[in-house]
């Protein structure tokens, strides 16, 4: 079973030289301290932002110079400010290449939850819905199932969605799934020391399984 | 020449009155107009709705406004981040309406370009898309939504000239350029006013065209939500 | 009867302090010379300027600084520059204040066409359909007969157009009339040494004559 | 990282092949790719659609093209200031399709922020209005008009970093910016390329990632269309 660094690893290296990424809050984040060597890669912060870089030395914060979660940043050699229409812009014309972000429920049609729960305080979509109807690739890093044990693999969702048919690949503490073009979470890897068996009882929607499922490698 | 300078936040904002639509511009506390802010929440206005990305703390920014009861209804894509604002939302004295972030830059941007509505995908298949207008572009889904339309925009700028011509300084950049652009009255709250000449024009972010008053603000406190810093 | 150059003084007289203006080719250049003592505008120019200023002297041009008539230029202490986006943005929200261009025909009801004459090589419409669709106000500069003796100012025009119920204000050799909202040229001013006969006659669409005529004042 | 940096306009337009849809930037002969154009006249390619302002003069920009005839199709809002252009016109050998400016723009700008439509005012009662979509938006009427959709943009800035990172001088800015947005390749030529971290971020008028392909051009004429000066 992977913790979060696991599977902030493990999509890493989904990662490709050259991309433009948008990470989300949460594990999504971490992902950018795993980047192979030799892979250049240029974060997009939604609020304005290409070529962010790590968070500043104290003393060094600039109160002008916030990520998307409203964290002090830094930016790199290379990187550009602008509006938030422009930053929204990139992104629906699929400038972007790949959106990491975490969610509540992924539906075995790809469809998203990750904004609101009925009857609790709801802060609102953000980004989120932007960056799911647009991104042409995204990878959902979350937990295979909820803290009350019940799985967020599912056939539909049943919180509010964010996005329709959107998500192109899932990263749990359990597995790598893609989403098939015919429906269903197709298993691509187990985490060490996970089975298949352990998935299936895991995941509600409709598990494929093709042949023999490798193990992850880190 | 028509003097675009006021002397202070108050000038700025003295024809704002209650029941009027105002775009803020600011993401979180970075970039936000302080100084009309504070006005505002000096003024003995009320329901007023209020455009703006986000909603302040409470005791800073759109959450001053909040705490005095001066805000009907926030059009924002992330709220939340004070308990004043939860209060008067779960009580029903506070109205919110939840937009994404992508649309309401591009509903901004739609007004200050003139285009009556703009086609964006976010949202589709959601309860965003309740009561709207969907379209098919080339097998892609797309919601139709409507530019728009703020009685007074107040941005904050590091650097404006006389004409009313706004540079932004990095990420405190965000929706400032786009609702300057929107307002039907835009008033621009700078760090540094200079004279006309003084600012490069190929620099220049927001033309001055789109700005009907200007002041430079002071005591920027210019607030941090999130202080990260890493180890040396 | 005045020539091009009254023409250009005559208009210069609407505009007021502030004024942002887009001034078309021909006659409606020569406006700016002739701007009242105290009175300030800034001239926008579509191909992504505010603030033009005269031609260059000599040796000075820079031939990255044109106006729209891919003429060298200069700027003006705060002047801005801009993509072609951008600058119809301003002219489309009405952030223009008054546009003044030349025409080859004007109707009653303001329709406007100066782009295309039928069997002749055409040329293209440049800015002027933006231009004409979106300002708030539009003052047509032109000859009130064409070189043929036929008078411009029609009950429908014969060309093709370039907008429609747009025109606010016309001022020609012999006139200054405004368009009706119920339709017709309500005559505002004749020129020096012009009689309201003569302009009855250099008009063909209808004209709304409505008490004493004054004589424009230059 | 992927380099963008190319030695040349040879190598930056090395899979551009006839029946291409291109976008070239500039006004006029102000701010055009002069290097790109020049060795797409020495390239073998024809039949293409060429979306430009305008289509140059006899003996310089996308003149020298017309000349070559391989242009099948020209979208501008003003052409014809060249005798060979109207010869190819009058006889039928080019097709011309002219759009009002500020719609050509939006156009361009439509397709580089994902937008696939956008509504205008331009032309509404013309023959440009023929065939297509109107609509009234609160009393006005308006065109609904198509995002393009291009292989290529060719633009050129001034200056740029390795990055692709562009910032645009005076008027030489013009289309340049929103067709970068909108090729699916975008190859930048400019005057002056320089390192990473050279550039102010504040300052970039283009970000890289609009941006495929990069060059340092050479020779450039820069040409003066309408020389017009005052008395000292």
């Amino acid at each position: 079973m992977l913790d979060k660094i696991g599977i902030a690893k493990r999509i890493a290296k989904e990662i490709k030289d050259g991309y433009y990424v948008n990470l989300g809050i949460g594990i999504p984040t971490l992902v950018a301290n795993y980047i192979p060597k030799g892979i250049n890669i240029v974060l997009q912060s939604e609020n304005g932002l290409l070529g962010m870089g790590p968070f500043p030395f104290e003393g060094e914060e600039d109160s002008d110079l916030i990520n998307a979660g409203k964290q002090t940043i830094t930016t790199l050699p290379g990187s550009s400010t602008f509006d938030s229409a422009l930053s929204f812009g990139m992104i629906r014309s699929q400038k972007v290449d790949l959106t990491i972000l975490g969610a509540m429920e992924v539906s075995e049609h790809g469809d998203i939850a990750n904004w609101k729960i009925p009857g609790k305080m709801v802060k609102g979509m953000g980004g989120a819905m932007d960056l799911v109807a647009s991104a042409k690739n995204i990878i959902v890093a979350m937990q295979h199932v909820n803290k009350a044990g019940e799985s967020k693999l599912l056939a539909e969702c049943s919180l509010p969605l964010t996005g329709v048919k959107c998500v192109k690949k899932i990263v749990t503490e359990l597995a790598v799934l893609e989403i098939a073009d015919e429906g269903g979470f197709r298993l691509l890897e187990r985490a060490p020391g996970i089975s298949v068996e352990d998935i299936r009882i895991a995941t509600l929607g409709k598990l494929i399984i093709e042949g023999e499922i490798p193990e992850m490698q880190l | 020449m028509i003097n675009k300078v006021v002397a202070n936040a108050d000038e700025a904002i003295q024809d704002i009155t209650s029941g009027m639509t105002l775009m803020l511009g600011g993401f979180g506390l970075c970039g936000i107009p302080e100084n009309c802010i504070n006005s505002l929440v000096n003024k003995d206005i009320d329901q007023l709705t209020c455009i703006s990305n986000n909603a302040g703390i409470d005791d800073f920014g759109i959450g001053l406004m909040l705490k005095k009861r001066q805000v009907k209804k926030m059009i924002s894509s992330y709220v939340g981040e004070n308990a004043e604002f939860e209060r008067q939302l779960l009580s029903g004295e506070l109205e919110v309406e939840l937009i994404p972030q992508g649309t309401l830059a591009t509903r901004c941007m739609a007004a200050g370009y003139g285009m009556p509505a703009i086609f964006t995908p976010a949202g589709v298949g959601t309860e965003v898309a309740e009561g709207k207008e969907t379209r098919n572009f080339d097998g892609k889904e797309y919601l139709m939504e409507m530019a728009f339309d703020a009685d007074f925009a107040l941005v904050k700028a590091w650097k404006g000239d006389t004409a009313g011509n706004l540079i932004f300084r990095s990420t405190a950049r965000n929706f400032n350029p786009v609702m300057a652009m929107a307002g039907k009255i835009t008033i621009a709250e700078v760090e540094h006013l200079v004279e006309i000449g003084d600012l490069d024009p190929d620099q220049i972010h927001t033309p001055g065209i789109y700005v009907h008053r200007i002041f430079e603000g002071k005591d920027y406190e210019k607030r941090i939500e999130q202080l990260t810093v890493r180890e040396r």
